[in-house]
């Protein structure tokens, strides 16, 4: 019985089914329906009801909308602050004398402007960066604990290595991006990039491994516990102060924006970018920076750990979480205002000679703390 | 030896290098001129620099005399000790005005050489990158700041 | 311009005309990585052909296009200008015109040394505090343009034979508060430029310019001075009332971008004296002499005026036929003398691409200057 | 049939549209004369043009406004046209101060251009320089302009 046949009979089959039994079918479904549509709304009701925690984490807290709107809020803050540090208003009249339409208007704007794709560029490549890069920070912090069981993606007790994967593959699209954009700035813009990270993903990973190490489990969920007596950032200072300084350089805020730096190469690797294209991977970079501050925050700051205000503990865990989150981002947009910006071989040296023995040192230092082996 | 005052640099001038100049002035205090014959002007501004301190080239024009059939070209230089300007000229024919670059001498020269050169039409032999300074590269309405310069626009 | 050839392991780079560093003109650079091999500045993207249009103008409409040489400090060139058509024509100037003169020429100074501090701070990624900062004391200043002549930038305020106007009454107490303010703002400056480690990180050590090749390559104003050599067409040939003021001529040792800065720093610092002892001793008196207005002038006649502006020492060289026009002016700029150090300075010491812009600006380029 | 049943979809996506692009105008980092000190008044802190929006951008890719500020020299023409090629679809032209609307005071200059013969304009701003409540004007008449005539259904009428 080869191929052929066994065709032909099933288009046979087929026929004689739409011929005989079709008919009768359609009958008793539209006789059934008065039955059927109560049931699919009760079904519909149970779903939401049944799993409403999952949806609640996948929509709000942990995941889109919060993501969105961090982006809108910290885009706008940052406008109005360093609006504020140069003596003046910012965006005033686009939302009713605050600005705060400001952002929704400008990303509204780039949605609908024509991009352009250079025309001897890569096009898959320039294509796939803006939509990668949004991706790798936003599934990074599906990892963060908001609460001990509030957590998106459960990685089974390794969710400290696998956030610092994810991370860590960052660097690597705006590396092929500057390639194919095929414009000199963005290639230098590129190569920027790949000195910078390899240069502060290091001292981060040892400076994690350090607290994973403290807290004796590498589950993002146990360190947050394990700071119930005292927060990470005393016993590790050292490490709390490298992590900052490596959080900055990894976000690509202004001492360490050295591939975007906007007085030497335009824009680095984003220059042929434009339209919904600029508009998401300027969305990517504060999603990077959301990211490493909520690792940062739970890794030394003691996550959603905090005195309760609320009778009930899941909304006083979100608070202090979001409450630390804003003190990191308010420190971090001030140090933008107050420090120019570093050259490439001063970021380099930085990271090469300072932080990583730093973070070499906290190492053995928690390593003491934890077991006191004189070695 | 750096003399003290404008008069007595000037003579000695043109008591040592009589055949290298036509004439030497002093206008005013700390100002004086030397017109230089157009063959000798490359010893005369090796002198000028070396024994005679002045080592900070500050700019180089010409000027079109369509009257008189010539073009003058000026170079503007200064010592920095005794703070004395002094005014090199070089006087070329109208019709077919070369000279010798003086980028070797005073290597600033080469900017303002090359705008008299896109400006006027003076060939400077030995010019390392003799192109167009100020105006497009692919300029041709001749020499704008001649006196016949017929441009658009220009009503003399 | 024909491209000189490239070698292979070298790309070269164009900073455009559009570009958030370069101003008004064209950069091409040799980058081998992150190194500078080589500078090419391709000027003249704005050459209006001023030397060509003074031929077609009067000595008084003259004023209108060679003030807008350099914006930023109008005063200065606009001096330059006038003080060599009264050599030119032989006119007299009253002494408190040269003091009014004196006072907003200052005034020019200070306007355009905001102008640079606003820009070398703005290339080393500094961008909100101090650049946005240099907005807000410029407009003390422009205020005080505005109520003395009209106007904020071009004011056309110098004219052969003095100046438009006497001072309004009440000026002079405006001017010392304005003075007060900007010793206390500088201070804020200080603080926030010189004391910052990270900007004196990115600038100490920076394009370095010894003190002969300063001479050599014929640069001028806080370039030349921040080399360590004192010349300052204020001292060596005073004009207006600078015979009677006492300042001092700022110099700095280095000669690196972190010197030049300092440079400007207390010549503001000096303008700020001076503006003040002009405030109280100046001297009364008729403010303009009766000059005709369309003078004609006496054929054959040269006049080279030297004025120090904000740039550097500006040279304007006339030459008249007797006509009611100039037969020549010859302008001498500083941004091409200093433009012309810049592009040797690849070659001086070893440049970065991200120290470009801060070298650039260290010499406080003005393209129209230097385009004319 | 189809223009009545569209029309209300039509009249409220014109509407949010032509907000977005009104209040987010980028300029392009680029003055070509000599009023570029003006200009940074006006993006400066007492003239802010931030607040209405105007935030200048550093690459041409991004921004879809050309503020022409300042005298346009023979060389700078071209420059100016090929920015003006390479932005996005919906930009304008804002020309400031006298120089690129009539060559100004260098009128019978051999190097200067006008703008007309280089780029479609589409706001003149007078003055030389012009006064920073004039740009702010004129960035206000560029607001009026897309307002009117920058929505979906800019092409039909």
């Amino acid at each position: 019985m080869d191929v052929v046949t066994l065709i032909w009979l099933y288009i046979l089959g087929l026929v004689r089914w739409l011929l005989h039994e079709a008919p009768l079918q359609v009958i008793n479904f539209i006789r059934s329906l008065p039955t059927l549509i109560p049931e699919l709304l009760k079904w519909l009701w149970d779903f939401i009801w049944f799993n409403f925690k999952p949806l609640a984490q996948i929509i709000v807290i942990p995941g889109l909308a919060f993501i969105l709107l961090f982006a809108m809020i910290a885009v706008w803050f940052e406008r109005k602050f360093l609006a504020r540090a140069m003596l003046r208003i910012g965006p005033y009249y686009c939302g009713k004398r605050s600005g705060w339409l400001q952002v929704i208007a400008d990303f509204l704007k780039l949605f609908f402007k024509e991009f352009v794709i250079p025309d001897d560029a890569e096009k898959v490549l320039f294509l796939a960066a803006p939509v990668l890069l949004p991706t790798i920070p936003a599934l990074a912090i599906t990892l963060i604990p908001f609460d001990s069981n509030w957590v998106l993606f459960d990685a089974g007790g390794l969710s400290l290595p696998v956030f610092l994967a994810i991370a860590g593959l960052a660097p690597v699209i705006p590396i092929f991006t500057g390639w194919a954009a095929n414009n000199k700035y963005t290639i230098i813009g590129s190569f920027r990039t790949a000195y910078l990270y390899i240069s502060g993903e290091i001292p981060l990973v040892i400076c994690a491994a350090a607290t994973a190490l403290l807290a004796g489990s590498l589950d993002l969920v146990d360190i947050v516990e394990a700071q119930k007596p005292i927060w990470f950032a005393i016993p590790q200072f050292i490490g709390f102060l490298i992590f900052f300084v490596g959080l900055i350089l990894e976000a690509e805020r202004t001492p360490f924006d050295v591939p975007t730096a906007e007085t030497e190469l335009v824009m680095g690797w984003r220059t042929e970018f434009s339209g919904v294209l600029f508009g998401f991977t300027m969305m990517a970079e504060y999603l990077s920076f959301l990211g490493w501050t909520l690792l940062f925050i739970v890794l030394y700051l003691g996550g959603y750990l905090g005195p309760s205000l609320f009778g009930v503990p899941l909304y006083d865990h979100i608070f202090w979480m979001l409450l630390k989150l804003a003190v990191i981002v308010v420190i971090i947009v001030l140090i933008r205002t107050v420090y120019p910006r570093l050259r490439l071989d001063q970021t380099l040296r930085l990271g090469w000679n300072y932080l990583m023995p730093l973070s070499l040192l906290n190492l053995l230092m928690t390593i003491i703390l934890k077991w006191g082996l004189i070695i | 030896m750096q003399a003290r005052s404008e008069e007595e640099l000037v003579e000695e001038l043109k008591r040592e290098h009589p055949e290298l100049l036509h004439d030497a002035i002093v206008h005013r205090s700390k100002r004086v001129s030397v017109i230089a014959k157009r063959e000798r002007v490359l010893e005369l501004a090796r002198i000028l620099r070396d024994q005679y301190g002045f080592t900070q080239p500050v700019s180089a024009g010409a000027v079109d005399y369509i009257k008189e059939g010539r073009m003058q070209m000026i170079y503007y230089l200064m010592n920095p000790e005794t703070r004395f300007m002094l005014m090199l000229r070089v006087d070329l024919p109208r019709d077919d005005p070369r000279m010798p670059s003086m980028t070797e001498i005073w290597e600033a020269m080469n900017f303002h050489e090359r705008e008299a050169w896109e400006m006027f039409g003076i060939n400077f032999e030995g010019h390392p990158n003799l192109t167009h300074l100020l105006l497009p590269p692919d300029w041709r309405g001749g020499y704008p700041l001649r006196k016949d310069f017929r441009g658009e626009g220009i009503t003399p | 311009m024909t491209e000189p050839e490239i070698k292979p392991e070298v790309m070269r780079i164009s900073w455009g005309p559009q570009h958030p560093m370069s101003g008004q003109t064209r950069i091409l650079i040799d980058v081998d990585g992150e190194v500078v091999r080589r500078i090419i500045a391709d000027i003249g993207f704005t050459h209006r052909g001023i030397e060509k249009i003074l031929e077609n103008r009067t000595f008084i409409q003259g004023i209108v296009p060679i003030e807008r040489m350099v914006m930023a400090d109008t005063a200065n060139i606009a001096l330059g200008y006038v003080q060599a058509v009264e050599e030119a024509l032989g006119i007299e100037v009253p002494e408190r015109a040269k003091w009014i003169r004196s006072l907003i020429c200052e005034m020019g100074r200070i306007n355009s040394h905001l102008y640079a501090f606003g820009l070398q701070v703005e290339c080393t990624g500094y961008f909100p505090a101090v650049f946005l900062w240099t907005t807000v004391d410029r407009e003390v200043l422009l205020d005080l343009f505005e109520k003395l002549t009209g106007a904020r930038w071009s004011y056309s305020f110098f004219i052969p034979g003095g100046v438009r106007a006497d001072l309004p009454e009440g000026f002079r107490d405006e001017v010392r508060r304005a003075v007060e303010y900007l010793r206390r703002r500088f201070q804020d400056y200080w603080d926030a430029m010189v004391e910052n480690p990270l900007f004196e990180m990115r600038n100490r050590g920076v394009g370095v310019l010894s003190r002969e090749d300063a001479i050599r390559l014929g640069a001028t104003g806080p370039v030349l001075r921040g080399s360590g050599v004192d010349m300052d067409v204020r001292k060596d040939e005073p004009y207006a009332a600078y015979g009677d003021l006492d300042f001092k001529v700022i110099t700095e040792r280095e000669g690196d971008c972190f010197a030049r800065l300092k440079v400007r720093f207390h010549e503001i610092e000096q303008s700020l004296n001076i503006m003040e002892q002009i405030a109280d001793e100046i001297p009364g008196g008729p403010v303009r002499t009766k000059v005709p207005l369309f003078p004609r002038s006496k054929p054959g006649v040269e006049a080279l005026s030297r004025v120090e502006t904000a740039r550097g020492e500006l040279g304007v060289h006339i030459f008249t036929d007797g006509g009611l026009k100039p037969y020549r002016v010859k302008i001498n700029s500083p941004t091409l003398r200093n433009m012309y150090v810049f592009e040797r300075l690849a070659e001086l010491n070893r440049v970065l691409v991200a120290d470009l812009p801060v070298i650039l600006y260290s010499i406080d380029p003005w393209y129209l200057d230097c385009d004319r | 049939m189809a223009e009545r049943l569209t029309a209300p979809i039509y009249g409220v996506l014109d509407y949010l549209l032509t907000w977005a692009r009104k209040f987010s105008i980028w300029p392009v980092h680029f003055v070509t004369g000599c009023c570029s000190p003006e200009f940074m008044q006006v993006s400066g802190s007492r003239f802010d043009m931030e607040r209405l929006g105007v935030l200048p951008f550093a690459s041409v890719r991004q921004c879809d406004c050309l503020m022409v500020v300042g005298v346009i020299s023979r060389k700078m023409g071209e420059r100016v046209k090929y920015l003006y090629e390479q932005m996005g679809e919906p930009k304008f032209v804002v020309s400031v101060g006298a120089c690129p609307t009539g060559r100004g005071p260098f009128y019978d200059s051999y190097a200067t251009v006008a703008i007309d013969d280089l780029v479609p304009v589409d706001v003149y701003i007078p003055g030389c320089p012009p006064r920073p409540e004039a740009i702010i004007h004129g960035l206000m008449l560029l607001q009026e302009k897309i307002r009117r005539e920058c929505g979906f259904r800019a092409g039909k009428e």
